[in-house]
Order: C-alpha cells, then structure tokens, then sequence
C-alpha cells in the first residue's frame, strides 16, 4: 500500500513538473512549485516509513517550511516594478493570442 | 543489463555535468551562468552520495539490529560542500548586481562592447 | 481483530490520499485557466495531504513519530490554503483574469461593436 | 533520476529567467528527494534548506534587480556543445571503469570509513556518525568551510553594502506598507509561524547528535525564519528588530567560538580541536566539544545567511531608484 501511495506520488510530481514547464503565466508555475513541495513532503514520509526509518519526518517538516518560505519570497519579489511590466506584457499577449 | 543499471547513476550525473558546462558555456546571462553552474554542483553532489550508497544500508545514524550502513564520509563532505556552494552563489550574484549597477546589463556580449568603447 | 481495523483502516486512507492526489495531478495538467488549476491544486493539496498523513498515523504505534506526523498534518493545513490564497491574491492584483471574465468581456466587446 | 535531466533541459531551454530560478527551486527539491532515497538524511536536509529555500531566494532577488527576460546571444552554441559532448563522451567513458551503484566493496567503501561505522559510537558517543565524522573526525574541514562562509558573508557585504541611503528606506517603507494591507491573512499565519520554525530550528541544533540535523541547518533554518519575518513585515522592521552590527559581531563570534574550543583543547595539553581534554572522560568531552562548535556553525551559518539577504534586499529599492533615474 505505501509503494502504491509513492508511486502515485511520483507520478502526480512529473505531472506537475509537466505543468511547471508550460505553464503560460508565471503564476502557473508558482502554483506548481508549491504543489510539488507538498508532494515532496509526502513523498518524503512515505519513503521513510517504506525504509522503515521515521527519522525522515524532520526533513519533511524542514521542506513544508522551506516551501511555504520561498512560496512567499517569490510572491514577495513578484510585486517589484520590473515583474509587474513583464506580467501585463504577457497578458495583453496572451489576450490577442 | 546489470552494467547499465549499476552505471546508470553516474551516466545521470555525466548528463547533468554536461548540461551545466554548456550553460556555463554557451549562456550570455550571467544569472543563468551561475544557475548553470549550480546545476553542475548539484552533478558533482549526487555522485558523491551514489558513491557512498551502499546497497541494502540505511542511513548513518545508529540504531540497535541494523548492521550495513551507508558511506558518511561522503555525507559529510558534501554537506559541508552544499553550504559553501550556497554561499559562492550569494558571492556571484553580488557581483552579478554589482555588474549590473556598473555596465547597466549582465549580458556578457554588451559588456565586452562597452568595455571596448572606454578603452 | 483491532490490528486488522487499523490496518484496513490505514489502507484505506493511503488509497483515497492517492486516488485525490492523482486527480489534482489530471485536475492540474487538465484544467483551462488559471484559477481552475489553482482549485484542483489547493483542494486535492489539503485533503490528499491529511488522508495520506492520518494514513501513516495509523500505521505507526511510536509516540514521537506521531507527534512528528502531528505537526506536519498542522503545517500543511496551516501553511498550504495560506500559500494558494497568496498565490490567487497576487495573480488577481497583477491583473489576470479568469477565463470566464475574459470570454464575458470579450463577448461584451463583440455586441457593443455589433 | 530523469526528472532532474527533464528539468534541467527545460532550464536550458528557457529564456524567461523568472522560470528558469523557479524550475531551480524544483531542482532543489528534486535532487533532495533524491538525496533521501539514497541515504543521504543529513545532507537531503541540507540541500532542501539551502537549494530549494536559500538559492532560489536569492536568484529572485538579483533577478528582480537586474531585468528577467534574457536576450539570445549572436555566438553559435555549436563549439561549445562539441566541447561538451566530448567531454561527456570521456567522462561516460570513464564510468565503465566505476563500481557498480550500490556496491559494498567499493574503493569509497573500503578504507577509512569502516572504522567510522565500526568505533565512533565507543570513541564519541554520538548516534549520528555524519555529525560525529563532520565535528570531531574532520573538525579541521569544518573549520575551513565555516571560514569560507564568514568570508563570503563579507565579500558580499564589501560588494553590496555601501551608499545605502536612508532616505530610500522611508520611501520603500511607504510602498511597502501600502502592500502589507493586502497580505493580512498570510502575516497573521506567518506571525503564528515563526516562533514554530525558531523553535524547530534549535530542535534541529540540538538534536543532531541523535537524528538528522546540525549546525548548518539549524543555521540556515533559523535564518529562513527571519527572512520570512524580514519579507513579510517590510526590510525596515527587520532592520530595527534584528540590528545589522550585532549580526555581524555574531557572525564572527560563531566562527570564534569555533576557532576557541581549538584553542582551548590545544591549552589544555591535547591538539587543536582534540576534544577528548575539555573533560575528564573523554566520551564527555567530545560531547562538549561537538555541543560548543555546532552551536558555533549554526551561529556563523544563521548570522552569514542573514547578512547576504538583508544586502541584497536592501539593494532592490536602491537599484530600481536607480533605474527610475
């Protein structure tokens, strides 16, 4: 059961990964980022207990903070002038297109 | 076929080095250079730990009734490694903006242009 | 007898966890714009996340694993509706539409031009 | 494994710099996981701290100083990718010579690191061998990595620190204040996370003798803390709470502390980082001597962390002044 639980993990990350790569706006790909760091963290408890070491869970902590961190770091430097030219450029792309 | 899946990690590794080396190389951003660098260190770090892997150990830390552990040393000195590629790139990106504040670009081409006009 | 029910229990929780994350994977992969993929995200994210953690809860007899396991069921929830209300808020002050919104304009322009 | 060789492409292929530091941060998390299906606990945290965390933030940062779309370059990529091929054709070449994945009996395997796996539990008494191996076997190492870090945390502040103007902080403090109003719902839930990931941080300070952990990363986590903190409550705030010169005295007391446990051991009639004389039984005294120096990376690797982002952000509003002008 736990293999089947990672492996479903492992392929729902390459589909995000699949989403991190075309994702037409940049926003697509924050949410990608932060779902796969979700992802990690479970994949990272379920590997533990699979090689039936549960010490593992620190790293996971470590990664649910360090996501939700660097999610809010990038929103955070998002917001400065030199992105906010670049997201309408695109958009006003996006919409003629 | 045991060939190819006991090399397989190291081929991995080689693949990623040579993706690295060709940002590194070939890239005229010089964010994107220290990206491509980093992706290097990142190749040289996982053949490191597929070094010290060891099959059917666990990790280093002592427990009663396990006997096979996997290699620390390497553990160690790519730890160490990790925290001194964190903070060259901190040191590269500094000089990147400073670059940048400089010449006005960090584009590699129109730095050599204006390099050439003062001269 | 109780060892059965936890273990199926446990089971049971692993395979929903599953069976949601991977239709978050499709929802995220499958859904038109961007808010529709941040619903298939935010929602298999929290719930797919608890299951597979209360899963591994009840796998687990150690007391300090379960704290461990404990406190990443809370950061999740804590942290991962947090960090997708974020993400919606900074993609809608930049300006980015919904899908319908921009079909409703864009039909809007076409009569008022009509 | 070809995750990383997908997204390391997808990071060739992509102009748009903003993409390719968020597909860095995947990267990061990727090649951690990775790192904990090989084993490599201690340094999987590591590299999810500082590659997915640390990195990735500061690539944003200098992209958002910079400009972020990325031009094409006139040069041809062709020599270079005839260099690269055949180095990676000599390179592969070389791994037919390699152990296979996993082999116990490999060179790597053999020598000097049996008697780590076999003796330091009688000699230092410490569960965790990468942390008995980091601070005790190789505290020589450690010391000249914890170096190299102090000297790039001042490269960085000789680089970026100086004409910043005071004046430029009340005008970025308006903007930002006017952008907190909106982020309501994540300072309250920040607010109510930060004494969590400070206390975790310590947690994994203290308790890497037994579990994964250490001072590099309780260093790295606890500046992560503050980071957040210094991001979400404006760059001013963070200033007047964590006050720059008593960051940096710390960062040097961190690698003093270190370099004093040396000293001390070597006045104390054994070699320079001999542990073994701070007590009376050896064991004790190595636990002493791990305690103390750890505590003296994580406060050097915290202080240094914190240097380097709070230059660096503070150099935003100075840069996009100057491209105002």
């Amino acid at each position: 059961m736990l293999i089947a639980a990672t492996v479903a993990m492992l392929v729902v990350m390459a589909l995000t990964i699949i989403r991190g790569f075309l994702g037409p706006t940049f926003y697509d790909r924050i949410l990608a980022v932060n779902m796969f760091g979700t992802k990690t963290v479970l994949l990272i408890s379920l590997l533990g207990f699979v090689m039936g070491r549960p010490e593992f869970l620190d790293i996971a902590i470590v990664y649910a903070l360090i996501n939700f961190i660097s999610v809010i770091g990038v929103l955070r430097f998002s917001n400065s002038p030199v992105f906010k030219h670049d997201i309408q450029e695109k958009d006003s792309g996006e919409n003629s297109s | 076929m045991t060939t190819v899946l006991g090399l397989y990690n190291y081929w991995i590794v080689v693949v990623l080095m040579m993706i690295g080396l060709y940002i590194v190389i070939a890239n005229g951003n010089l964010v994107k250079k220290i990206i491509g660098l980093n992706i290097f260190q990142t190749s040289v770090f996982i053949f490191y730990i597929s070094l010290g892997k060891v099959d059917g150990g666990t990790a280093p830390i002592l427990v009663e009734g396990v006997e096979l552990y996997s290699n620390p040393l390497t553990h160690v000195l790519i730890l160490t490694a990790i925290v001194v590629s964190l903070a060259t790139t901190a040191l590269g990106l500094a000089i990147v903006v400073r670059i940048k504040e400089a010449y006005g670009s960090i584009e590699e081409e129109e730095i050599q242009i204006k390099d050439n006009k003062e001269c | 007898m109780m060892d059965m029910v936890i273990g199926i229990g446990s089971a049971l929780c692993l395979l929903l966890g599953s069976f949601l994350c991977l239709s978050g994977g499709i929802g995220i992969i499958r859904f038109p714009d961007f808010y529709t993929r941040m619903h298939a995200a935010g929602v298999s994210d929290t719930l797919a996340a608890s299951m597979i953690l209360i899963g591994l809860m009840l796998q687990n007899p150690e007391m300090i694993v379960m704290m461990k396991l404990v406190m990443i069921l809370l950061m999740t929830l804590f942290i991962s509706p947090t960090a997708s209300h974020a993400i919606a808020k900074a993609a809608m002050n930049s300006g980015l539409q919904p899908l319908l919104v921009q079909a409703e304009t864009k039909t809007g322009d076409k009569s008022s031009h009509l | 494994m070809a995750f990383l060789v997908c997204v390391a492409i997808a990071i060739v292929r992509l102009k748009d710099l903003f993409a390719v530091a968020m597909l860095a941060g995947i990267y990061g998390l990727l090649s951690a996981s990775l790192f904990v299906s090989m084993d490599a606990v201690d340094v999987a945290f590591t590299e999810a701290s500082v590659g997915a965390g640390i990195s990735t933030l500061l690539m944003l940062t200098t992209i958002a100083m910079t400009g972020r779309s990325e031009k094409t370059s006139g040069h041809k990529p062709l020599l270079a990718l005839t260099v690269v091929c055949v180095t990676g054709a000599l390179l592969i070449y070389a791994t037919l010579d390699m152990p296979s994945y996993g082999d116990v009996n490999s060179a790597a395997n053999l020598h000097v690191v049996q008697r780590y796996l076999n003796d330091s539990f009688m000699e230092i008494g410490v569960e965790n061998i990468v942390t008995s191996v980091l601070a005790s076997y190789r505290g020589f190492d450690t010391f000249g990595e914890v170096v190299v870090i102090f000297t790039a945390g001042i490269g960085v502040l000789a680089l970026l620190s100086f004409s910043r103007r005071e004046k430029d902080d009340s005008e970025i403090d308006s903007i930002n204040e006017s952008m907190h109003e909106e982020h309501l719902v994540v300072r309250i839930v920040s607010k109510i996370l930060i004494p969590f990931i400070l206390l975790f941080a310590l947690y994994v300070q203290f308790h890497g003798d037994f579990g994964p952990g250490g001072g590099f990363q309780a260093g790295v986590i606890f500046a992560a803390a503050i980071i957040l903190y210094a991001m979400l409550f404006g760059m001013s705030v963070a200033r007047r709470v964590i006050n720059q010169s008593f960051v940096q005295l710390f960062a040097a007391v961190g690698v003093l502390l270190y370099g004093g446990v040396g000293v001390v051991s070597m006045l104390s009639g054994g070699n320079f980082l001999d542990y073994n004389v701070l007590a009376a039984d050896p064991v004790a005294g190595q636990h002493l001597g791990i305690l103390l120096i750890e505590l003296g990376v994580g406060i050097a690797v915290a202080m240094v962390v914190i240097i380097i982002f709070f230059n660096f952000a503070s150099r935003i509003g100075f840069s996009s002044e100057g491209d105002k002008l």
